[in-house]
């Protein structure tokens, strides 16, 4: 499936703009994401008037083994780790003129992950971005009204996160195997 | 421009004509749709319905069981618990231990196949992946129990039902199953024929050579039945 | 008797107020409430009964299903799909199986695409029928039009209980095709219901579309403006009732929806009325659909040629269908193993919610209540 | 005096045991007709203790209730008034009953002693009627205070408004009949329909639409039931209401109807006139209870097929149009009356409220109307 070459007035618009042509998706940079939300949106640049999708995607730090050839034409294995990120993804289309998906990525480092809210430009990234700040802990700077959504206020962490950790006797019901009959087992549980 | 009321008059008139045609409606299709006890008849005639006394459907599906050929429910288990259906059940709710002989060798039968019906959520992918067609959705769904956590969990011997119970429930899914089955168990066996043919006409063809190569010696010596084999 | 009231008066005593003071009232509607469809909170401020100011709570509901599909194989996320949006679990499959199919190319054979469009039409009939009973029964006809729309829903889910063995949760869409054909005799049911289907319609534009009440009630209530919708990312019938003209069925011509002779019904003024009507004109297209289907529909297999471990090279991928509730997409990122490594759905009954708030505050608060009927959501997809 | 007490008792008891009685039929009435409305079954399932009487179209279902409502837990919030809360739906109860007395029922054994004793034989039984209705407001008002719930202080509030201003077009239509009768004693009223119904003169027909309209907002009927609405505000002013006193709601709310039907009839349909009446005079009493039963059967209906109004609409249907055609209604029956050639009545008379109708129906609905859409390809 190929899509259209969307992307290439933005990234001649903005040089700071990255296309990663595998996910293709626009990597924008947090502090410019406002800039070319708004660009985007004028008729004569495509007219992405309508943010379908926002939601984020978590990548934890992974090491990569590299070959690298030494001077002396030896090959050593080096083992770098990469560092994470957090994606938010917002999905754009264009109602006006039916074209679509343009992807557009915020990438922002793992520990305190701050993106720039595209709410002003989208209304429709509000309850989205909201989703994204409590299911992966993204602040958005300039979002109107950021709380927690689906989790209740008192939550702590972000259960998207692929390191999230389940405690232990979170909210759960006994079933009669498993480990909760391992946990029986051990008293925890009484089941009738 | 019309008086107020007359939109409402014309709604209380198709009330007024449901409530008069509800009395009148002899097949309860449309003026008086709710069927009076669950088990009266309501499906269409075509749909054959599994048990007289209910509104399930010969496709209706509810929770999994066990399926067994012949009378002796563990001696035509089919299950061989291989564990793939625990493996791919979405909400985790099946639960397997291979069983073992005295010797410590894996018997092809489940020692214990529990299903927790108080999470499976009846979506029946346990049968799609099942290579062995051991496991089918069952209808029943008359399930209460007073004790919330055991009475919901369904042990193996609980679980096994015979085919015939199958044919049953479902008579057009088991039919096609069952000719499915024995497709590819005639395909199977034509394989292995032709297989077997194929090995048999190899054995041959190698014990005619030795014995022309025998008779080409000089000295006999003893044959090799290899025509036997 | 006496002993109560003997008791009562003990306690009592005279409230004493210094002043009289008038301030907002503050209600909490939900999540136990008649009219919240669910376990949905609105924090409502009254002035008197008009709407203030209104922030929705979520999340009564939420079981992180993306997380859960996350851990699961691709097949086992599919009747997790169904419990989105419970009333059109056939969209919801379809939504799915194209974003999959996206990521792994299987050819969806003839027949199975015509099963596709039947269920998934069927599907916008029972989610338009049960919608305009709720939204009357949120108007206060009391129950009246909703068991008329529930008696039609009915028959549409006996055709779905026979294909597919369950009633709501189908779980009948596969990638490369449908888990099974329908039964022998399926299609002329079908046909039956569909046939009969233009009755159910006629009876119930007669009950209540002229209805000086409903008209009363509905019209320029909750206006929501084309621009201001398509900036809100509202999508699907609510969209259309402000105006504009996008219906996935069109615009992205999935399936093989661009052999049927369909239109696209467009409100004008994007109140409460329009989006009712909407549903009801929605619904008269689908049968035209349903018709065409039914009449074209070929014999052959229903399953594409799949691999029977569904293991996608490691993309990226943003499907999307026109459900009756609006767009539902699906975002997927395979990593090249049997579990998606991100898996995200976008409800549209959750993002056309973004829009409350503005289309409540001014009106009354039994407006509020229509308004939210309007809007059409389903908990399950909303807190997912 | 003991003649007299007896005499009292001998009206009084039947009264107030038989419509309560009435009540329990009314519920299953009405959920069976709602049902058939529905396409439904309605009530079917309870049957006869200890008899061979299994179904008996579920006529034994308002017991079951009754007894439900009986046995169930009687909670008050903590932080009500619990006087009032306990007062309320006594107070809901007391006026219907009152009211019930000042029908013009011809018993079938009451002699001329006890008739006399009737209340309706009062000579402003009428005016009597809507001071004690009015009460109502009260009891409503009081339930929806003492809750401390805001759901029931919204419907308390509702309510208020919505009884006051219906009261007046329902006592101006009211007024009309008195005006033809020369009289508010309520069985002289009757007596002057003797030749012909109130009904079915052209002010007699508009007063009774406006009346009846009235009525149902008077006792909270669909689709006037704002102060129970259930969609919006829960259960209105009796949401924090359970068992008996819950009951006891139910009940004062359906002996309004009765009360308010039974005014109905008096004032328009003739009281207890019918057929063979002259033969049968017990026939009367029947015929009063059957056309009560018809305009019960009449609300049903209505309320199995209209939504509800919005507050400001309800005001607005009172204020701006059932009044203003009610006091133009005044005229019309009072230049009727005095009209030198009666048959002149109907036309002008059904000319002159039509337009007035229409006219106020225009001002009144402004631009709502049916739509016509555009399709896109």
């Amino acid at each position: 499936m190929s899509t259209p070459a969307w992307h290439e007035p933005v990234l001649q618009q903005f040089p700071a703009v990255r296309w990663d042509g595998a996910a293709r998706a626009l990597i924008v940079p947090p502090e410019l994401a406002r800039a070319v939300a708004e660009w985007l949106t004028q008729p004569d640049h495509g007219a992405w008037d309508f943010c379908s999708n926002v939601t984020g995607v978590d990548y934890l730090p992974r090491e990569v083994k590299e070959k690298s050839k030494r001077p002396d034409g030896t090959e050593e294995i080096v083992v770098r780790t990469e560092p994470g990120s957090l994606q938010v993804v917002y999905h754009l289309y264009s109602v006006a003129q039916r074209s679509g998906p343009l992807v557009l990525k915020q990438v922002v480092p793992r520990q305190a992950p701050a993106a720039v809210s595209l709410t002003p430009v989208w209304r429709s990234c509000e309850l989205q971005e909201r989703e994204v700040y409590d299911l992966f802990g993204v602040s958005f700077e300039g979002h109107p009204d950021l709380r927690r959504i689906l989790m209740w206020d008192e939550f702590t962490g972000h259960p998207m996160r692929k390191d999230y950790a389940e405690p232990q006797d979170y909210e759960w019901e006994p079933t009669p195997h498993g480990d909760v009959l391992e946990k029986h087992r051990r008293g925890k549980v009484i089941i009738a | 421009m019309r008086l107020l009321g007359f939109g409402i008059l014309k709604g209380m008139a198709v009330t007024l004509e449901n409530f008069v045609r509800s009395y009148f409606d002899r097949d309860r299709r449309h003026h008086l749709f709710t069927k009076e006890y669950a088990w009266e008849p309501g499906a269409p005639a075509e749909v054959l319905p599994a048990r007289a006394d209910t509104t399930v459907t010969a496709h209706s599906r509810n929770f999994p069981i066990l399926l067994h050929d012949g009378a002796d429910p563990m001696g035509g288990i089919r299950c061989v618990a291989c564990q793939i259906c625990e493996r791919e059940c979405p909400p985790q709710c099946i639960y397997i231990e291979k069983d073992y002989d005295e010797q410590g060798k894996y018997i092809k039968r489940p020692a214990i196949f529990d299903i927790d019906l108080s999470v499976c959520m009846s979506c029946q992918i346990c049968v799609e992946v099942c290579p062995f067609d051991a496991i089918v959705m069952d209808s029943q769904f008359e399930l209460s129990t007073a004790n919330r956590f055991g009475g919901l969990l369904q042990h193996r011997d609980q679980l096994l039902k015979s085919n015939e119970y199958y044919h049953r429930i479902h008579p057009e899914e088991a039919r096609a199953r069952d000719d499915r089955m024995a497709q590819e168990k005639a395909e199977k066996e034509a394989k292995q024929a032709a297989a077997d043919a194929a090995k048999k006409k190899a054995a041959e063809a190698k014990a005619a050579a030795e014995i022309a190569a025998e008779k080409s010696k000089p000295e006999p010596s003893a044959p090799t039945a290899g025509g036997a084999a | 008797m006496s002993a109560a009231a003997a008791t009562a008066a003990a306690s009592y005593s005279l409230v004493r107020q210094p002043a009289m003071e008038t301030g907002l009232l503050e209600v909490s509607m939900g999540p136990h409430h008649p009219s919240t469809h669910g376990v949905f909170r609105m924090d409502v401020r009254l002035d008197g009964e008009t709407v203030v100011a209104l922030k929705p709570v979520f999340g009564y509901l939420h079981r992180n299903h993306e997380k859960l599909a996350e851990g699961m194989s691709y097949l086992a996320s599919m009747p997790f799909t169904d419990r989105l949006d419970y009333f059109n679990s056939m969209t919801n499959n379809w939504a799915y199986a194209l974003a999959a199919e996206q990521l792994l190319p299987i050819e969806v054979p003839e027949r199975a695409q015509y099963l596709r469009v039947i269920m998934a039409e069927l599907t916008r009939l029972v989610n338009h029928t049960s919608l305009v009973g709720f939204f009357l029964n949120d108007l206060g006809a009391l129950g009246t039009p909703l068991l008329y729309a529930f008696r039609e829903r009915e028959r549409i889910l006996d055709l779905f209980e026979q294909a597919s063995g369950a009633r709501m949760m189908c779980n009948y869409f596969r990638f490369g095709g449908l888990r099974c054909d329908v039964p022998e005799g399926w299609l002329a049911r079908a046909r039956a219901v569909v046939d009969a289907f233009p009755r159910f319609l006629d009876e119930f534009e007669k009950l209540l579309c002229e209805n000086e009440i409903v008209l009363a009630r509905t019209q320029r209530v909750g206006v929501l403006s084309g621009a201001q919708a398509v900036n809100a990312g509202i999508t699907g019938p609510m969209l259309r009732a402000s105006g504009v003209n996008y219906d996935l069925r069109k615009v992205d011509r999935y399936g093989i929806y661009e052999r049927f002779a369909f239109r696209v019904p467009l409100g004008s003024a994007g109140d409460c009325y329009d989006r009712f009507m909407i549903r009801l004109l929605e619904m008269r297209e689908s049968l035209k659909i349903l018709d065409a289907a039914l009449r074209d529909i070929p014999t052959g297999p229903v399953m594409g040629n799949a691999p029977r471990v569904f293991k996608p090279a490691a993309s990226e991928t943003y499907g999307r269908v026109e459900s009756p509730k609006g767009e539902l997409g699906f975002y997927l990122i395979a990593d090249g193993t049997t579990k998606p490594y991100r898996y995200r759905v976008r409800p549209p009954s959750f993002i056309n919610l973004t829009v409350l708030e503005d289309l409540c505050v001014g009106h009354t608060i039994a407006d509020a209540v229509v308004i939210l009927g309007s809007v059409d959501i389903v908990l399950g997809e909303v807190d997912r | 005096m003991t003649q007299t007490l007896l005499n009292l008792l001998a009206i009084a008891v039947p009264l107030a045991v038989g419509f309560a009685s009435l009540f329990a039929f009314t519920t299953w009435l009405e959920r069976k007709i709602l049902a058939r409305i529905q396409n439904r079954i309605g009530p079917n399932r309870i049957s006869l203790p200890f008899t061979r009487f299994r179904r008996l179209f579920g006529l034994i279902q308002p017991a079951a209730d009754g007894l439900k409502m009986l046995a169930k837990e009687d909670i008050v919030p903590r932080d009500a008034d619990k006087l009032l809360h306990l007062l309320a739906p006594i107070l809901s109860l007391v006026p219907p009953m009152m009211v019930l007395c000042l029908l013009p029922l011809e018993l079938p054994y009451a002699t001329a002693g006890m008739r006399a004793l009737q209340a309706a034989a009062l000579d402003n039984a009428v005016l009597l009627f809507f001071a004690i209705t009015s009460l109502n407001t009260l009891a409503v008002f009081m339930a929806g205070w003492a809750s401390r719930n805001k759901y029931s202080l919204l419907g308390g509030m509702r309510a208020v408004a919505q009884m006051v201003s219906y009261e007046i077009p329902l006592v101006l239509s009211a007024a009309v009949v008195i005006m033809a009768a020369g009289g508010m004693n309520a069985q002289a009223i009757v007596e002057a329909q003797r030749a012909q119904w109130f009904i079915f003169t052209p002010w007699g027909l508009a007063a009774f639409l406006i009346f009846f309209i009235a009525s149902l907002a008077e006792t909270n009927r669909s689709p006037f039931d704002l102060p129970e609405a259930e969609s919006e505000i829960i259960a209105g002013y009796f949401t924090e209401y359970s068992g008996f006193k819950f009951a006891l709601f139910f009940l004062g709310e359906y002996l309004a109807i009765f009360a308010v039907s039974g005014l109905a009839v008096t004032l328009f349909l003739g009281g207890g006139a019918g057929p063979w009446v002259a033969a049968y005079p017990a026939l009367s009493c029947v015929w009063f209870l059957a056309k009560i039963f018809a305009l019960i059967f009449v609300m049903i209906w209505l309320r199995g097929t209209l939504p509800r109004l919005r507050v400001d609409q309800l005001m607005g249907f009172a204020w701006k149009f059932l009044l203003p055609l009610s006091l133009l209604n005044l005229f019309v029956a009072a230049a009727a009356l005095k009209l030198a050639k009666p048959w002149l009545s109907w036309p002008v008379g059904a000319l002159v409220l039509y337009g007035a109708a229409v006219a106020l129906s225009r001002s009144h609905r402004a631009d709502a109307a049916p739509r016509t859409y555009s399709y896109a390809e």
